[in-house]
């Protein structure tokens, strides 16, 4: 934040060598634990951990193998309760990866403030943040975390301010890390403009592309679910795509892509296949064959129902759409999700619950279904103009393009908080459950693809005997968090 | 939804806002939304509202209420001395909800809504709560106050 | 047991009506809660229902506006235990269908032994049978749990004599009722001969005809799962069809045909498909052509994991597979199916989760994807021998075909505790997760449906790296009750 | 599987059997089929097997253990006096080992192996039980009691 690159001239280029030294060295210092900071020591440390303990091999060999990982989210105010969370995580949950999430304060680099979020978590014996504090614990605090698991880590940090805790966070020992500048600034930040956002993960990209410069392939991954919120999946894998070309032009070659749930089988399959294959096609165009870009598959990111028997049957869901959809991962979510962050046991059963469903799903393929070559055409015909008139807005530069986009709302993305977003395309559900967009505002979506989503949105208006209005969407935001008797009533019962 | 209640919605001030360091504008829009389709004035701050100006812009609009949204856990740090803050401002007779997700984890409600109320919350919602509900609280928090704007000729 | 209609010819014809009174007078004796029994009254009674209290109507309507409609099983030792269970079902569980389970005792005729258990659960406070003992209850008590519910109510009692309990069960204003003589008999007993099984259904079936005669349409179904381990879809559909004609034969309409899932998401497509197809096949060939017939699907019969969690998915996958397969209901288990009867909370869970699963699942068809095309084909060519067979047998009887195939092994069921059964056919799972046939025994299984089966276990052991022998079926029993860390563990670890 | 062990499985005899109305014979027939392939002599009654059949059989083949499994939940009822049957017949000393899902419903494991100890089974197994922890048991326990057909000389 206010960082003295903000004047630079934005672009897609990688950031040269000396102006990146002179950016670390400035970044470093904001904060004590900045100064434990020894990239040597950290490359060496990451070198001696065990193949299955980097994130980067195991995606790949994850891909290799044809396995769906499992993966919770998780973060607690101090490090013992963090210790003791990717214990059960890594043991009870038996999660292929373990995560650290960080808390919100350390989100927004305010740091004073997490500082006071871990006196009072010890004063309480309870975590008083929604994270773990990991820029104050510093890399050799934190590094003890890497050390009491036997499995990769990652670090989920939902903020547009990276730069700090990126260079703990590998510095720590961490072979992944989650965030990118225009999922993450246009879902997570109110004033940050997504020019700073998007330089902000410049650096961090930099920074992987530094370890890999010294034999170190960490593993980085973009956040597609953005807000969350019946993010559709075309909307989401342009954005996808967008980061992708920027992580790529700073060196990164081990890149995953995430994609929130809709919750229909057809829809999440295709959309998985069309986010792998559009972000090689647009790799390709701009001369970049080798990145690596696995798919993984969110549980449900928008709002949960309260009923935990209910819950269950999202988390359950959630694996067999992650494994019939083919991704390499899944993010899993716990029958806690509606009421806060979830304790380390129900967070283990939820990927216990998800790794049983992936298991009983992993025979089941729906590439030769009409329906789904269909939708994966469907999507393609909806984010390739978005895509390409994004990318000419930038003269070919996906940083430029990416800004311009968003103010002309040529790129939008439904209920972000951020200003600089017009944030007025409406996502709804149809009438088959696909998530279609019921107003794409200023986005440059083919008529006869807005066809196909009128189509099934009126159809829905029309079964529920509601008007054609954006109350559609309103709603399509509850919908899932319903209790079961406005769901699926007995139907018949006059009561 | 009636409007035509004694005291009239549209001489009924409301700012709303997510506070502290949290995103999570979802709720808080549809929240303001349907306050606005009810009749109310809404002012909107939007997420990531510190506490200060949420004060502030109640002092500025004259409002005679706010609305807090918490969802992210930290809330229970965010909104310690709310209250104090608007008292502070002269604003002490001002109504004061609070809803969403507003402590870390699963909690017993009762407990969480004490915690609230002794930061000088007037009403506390749980996360799930509907508009119309807060809608008819709201009618009826108003109504019993008689004079909603009264707290202005307060201090 | 031991009923004068023993030595009578066994056929597939109806019951003359003389006969069957002098039959039904003879039994209703049997106990002295049979006098209670008048037919009239609960004619009366059946008709002042609400149609949404009618499982006829109910499974009728629900095939018209293409509702997956839930079920759970239940029975408790004591009347008002069992009540409770019914309205927490109703309410908590959100049960389209309530249950009766009876318990064994019963089932086996042994009134004095229920007695005796009813009279232990009251002193000890907890339930000591594994269901409701409705004989001993007698009609006019057990209609109070007809009257506690909102929705149809259905006997569960898995047995070979169900004489005495459907007259009570129908008398007190049940109208479903579960059961069938080749099914039960070859799941449930050891020394019944498949003959006595079927004239005691074959009463069964002639008493819900005589309700129809007087206007009462009582919902009949054939218990599909027979062993519940590893029943392989054509062996399931066999039975079934032949249970059918033999009903069809006694006059009922009304009747259901349930499939145990196979937990292969296309396998138990196709196989609800088929099901429903050839019963309506067979019918028309045999010249019935006013049944209905509505498929149930049935959560995982086989052994369950005892870790909840993995149960949950279970749970609600047995959602998914029903939903999509089309079934027209769902019978449900809970997360503590490993340990015993779960309690009335957990059996409302159950219900919750899979009703959300169905939900979640509802719009999803695979009917064009190929590989479910291509199991419809291999399924019925995998049945229609063996029932062509039967029939054979038989001279186109089917309770002489069935007694006949039966003993010559030409139908054959897995793992039957019946004596009378060869119990010679081995399944067990493949390598793509489907069910398949390791050994047909004496089955008339065409040899290129068995070359596929042969192809899909090959490979399975060959990917195992174990020997290609019977020991895969004992595997297949295990399979999915295994812990997770043996199921799916973290694979590179060298822990 | 070892079958060199003092004493020698050859030379025991166990009778298998499911108790009661119940029908599960599934686990029961992976066990006896399994104690078969380890070397032990297996009898096996089957589903559906009343009490003192399981008593007559053991009798009738001068077996070293009996080999219960209950599953359906009443085995508590089917079980009462089971080793006072065995006594009245001459077998006070015969190895009694119930296994499968044991009480209705899902109880204290503690509490129901206690009430199944009380009834006179020297073991009592889990649901899940798998058949190479039997065998070692078996071997464990007629290893301890060095001449496993001691019992008959009892009486
Ligand atoms: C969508 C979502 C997100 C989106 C938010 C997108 C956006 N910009 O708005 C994204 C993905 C970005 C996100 C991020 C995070 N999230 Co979040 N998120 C959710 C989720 C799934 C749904 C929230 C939602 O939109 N609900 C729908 C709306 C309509 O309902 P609502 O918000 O509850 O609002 C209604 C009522 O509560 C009420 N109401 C709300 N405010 C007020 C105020 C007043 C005065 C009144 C009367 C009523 C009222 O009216 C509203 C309308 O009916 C919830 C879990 C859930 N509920 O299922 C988690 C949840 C809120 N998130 C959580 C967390 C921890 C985070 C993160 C910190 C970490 C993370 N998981 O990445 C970050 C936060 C970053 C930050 N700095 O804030 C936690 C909070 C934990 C806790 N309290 O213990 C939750 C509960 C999930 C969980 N179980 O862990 N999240
Ligand atoms: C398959 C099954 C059936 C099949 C049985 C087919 C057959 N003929 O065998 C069918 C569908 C017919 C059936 C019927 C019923 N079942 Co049932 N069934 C099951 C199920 C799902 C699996 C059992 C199984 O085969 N397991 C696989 C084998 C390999 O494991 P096992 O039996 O546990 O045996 C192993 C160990 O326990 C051990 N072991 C077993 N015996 C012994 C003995 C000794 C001495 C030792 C050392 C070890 C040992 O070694 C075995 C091999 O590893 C269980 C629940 C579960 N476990 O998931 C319910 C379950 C056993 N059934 C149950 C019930 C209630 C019934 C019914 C009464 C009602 C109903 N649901 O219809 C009827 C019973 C009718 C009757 N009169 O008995 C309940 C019992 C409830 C309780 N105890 O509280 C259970 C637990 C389900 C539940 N949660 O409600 N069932």
């Amino acid at each position: 934040m206010g960082s003295k690159t903000d004047d630079v001239t934005l672009s897609a280029a990688a950031i040269p060598a000396d102006d990146f030294a002179a950016m670390r060295a400035e970044n470093l210092a904001r904060w004590p634990t900045g100064a434990e900071v020894d990239l040597e020591e950290a490359v060496e440390f990451h070198k001696s951990l065990p193949e299955h303990k980097q994130l980067g091999w195991v995606m790949r060999q994850a891909v290799r193998e044809g396995r769906c990982l499992t993966q919770p989210r998780g973060g607690f105010g101090t490090l013992e309760l963090q210790l003791e969370l990717m214990r059960a995580l890594d043991r009870d949950g038996m999660a292929d990866i373990v995560p650290t999430t960080t808390d919100s304060y350390t989100r927004n680099e305010q740091w004073t403030q997490a500082e006071t979020g871990i006196e009072e978590s010890k004063r309480q014996g309870r975590s008083m943040l929604n994270g773990f504090p990991m820029v104050n614990y510093g890399p050799r605090e934190t590094r003890k975390l890497i050390e009491a698991i036997g499995k990769p880590a990652i670090v989920l940090s939902g903020t547009a301010m990276p730069r700090l805790t990126c260079e703990i966070g590998f510095a720590a020992g961490y072979s992944g890390y989650l965030g990118s500048g225009i999922a993450y600034t246009t879902s997570y930040t109110k004033n940050t403009s997504i020019a700073e956002g998007i330089r902000n993960y410049q650096y961090l990209d930099r920074l992987a592309a530094l370890y890999l410069e010294h034999g170190v392939e960490l593993h980085r991954r973009q956040p597609g679910f953005l807000t969350g919120t019946n993010v559709p999946p075309s909307i989401a894998i342009t954005v996808a795509v967008l980061d992708t070309l920027l992580a790529a032009g700073q060196g990164v070659r081990n890149y995953g892509l995430e994609l929130g749930q809709t919750l229909h089988l057809i829809q999440d399959s295709a959309a998985i296949r069309v986010c792998g294959e559009l972000a090689q096609e647009y790799l390709a165009a701009a001369g970049f064959d080798d990145m690596f870009t696995p798919v993984t598959s969110l549980h449900w990111m928008g709002a949960w129902p309260q009923d935990d028997a209910q819950a269950a049957a999202l988390v359950s869901y959630g694996g067999t759409l992650a494994a019939v959809g083919g991704a390499v991962s899944v993010t899993t979510k716990s029958t806690h999700e509606a009421y806060g962050i979830p304790t380390p046991e129900a967070n283990a059963e939820g990927l216990r619950t998800t790794r049983m469903a992936i298991y009983l799903a992993r025979h089941i393929r729906l590439d030769d279904l009409p329906e789904f070559k269909a939708e994966v055409d469907l999507i393609r015909r909806e984010a390739k103009p978005v895509i390409d008139k994004v990318l000419e807005m930038g003269d070919g530069d996906a940083a430029q393009g990416a800004v311009k986009a968003l103010e002309a709302g040529v790129l939008d993305i439904p209920w972000s908080p951020n200003r600089f977003v017009k944030s007025r395309v409406m996502p709804a559900r149809d009438a088959d459950g696909y998530l279609r967009i019921y107003d794409p505002a200023d986005m440059p979506i083919p008529k006869d693809v807005m066809a196909v989503h009128e189509e099934g949105l009126k159809k829905r208006a029309e079964a529920e005997g509601v008007a054609y209005d954006r109350d559609l969407a309103v709603k399509s935001v509850y919908e899932i968090s319903e209790p079961l008797d406005r769901l699926l009533p007995f139907p018949w019962a006059a009561e | 939804m009636n409007t035509d209640e004694n005291p009239k919605r549209g001489d009924i001030t409301l700012v709303t806002g997510v506070i502290g360091a949290d995103t999570h504008i979802v709720g808080n829009r549809i929240l303001s939304l349907g306050l606005e389709e009810a009749g109310f004035k809404v002012v909107t701050l939007g997420a990531l509202t510190p506490a200060d100006e949420f004060v502030k812009a109640a002092l500025e609009t004259a409002a005679d209420g706010i609305m807090v949204s918490s969802l992210y856990g930290q809330g229970e740090l965010d909104c310690r001395g709310f209250r104090d803050l608007c008292i502070e401002a002269g604003l002490e007779g001002i109504l004061l909800y609070i809803g969403g997700n507003l402590v870390v984890g699963k909690q017993d409600w009762d407990s969480v809504e004490k915690r609230y109320k002794e930061m000088g919350f007037d009403r506390v919602f749980a996360n799930g709560t509907r508009v119309e509900e807060v809608v008819e609280i709201l009618d009826k928090d108003f109504a019993a106050r008689k004079k909603p704007a009264r707290k202005k000729a307060g201090t």
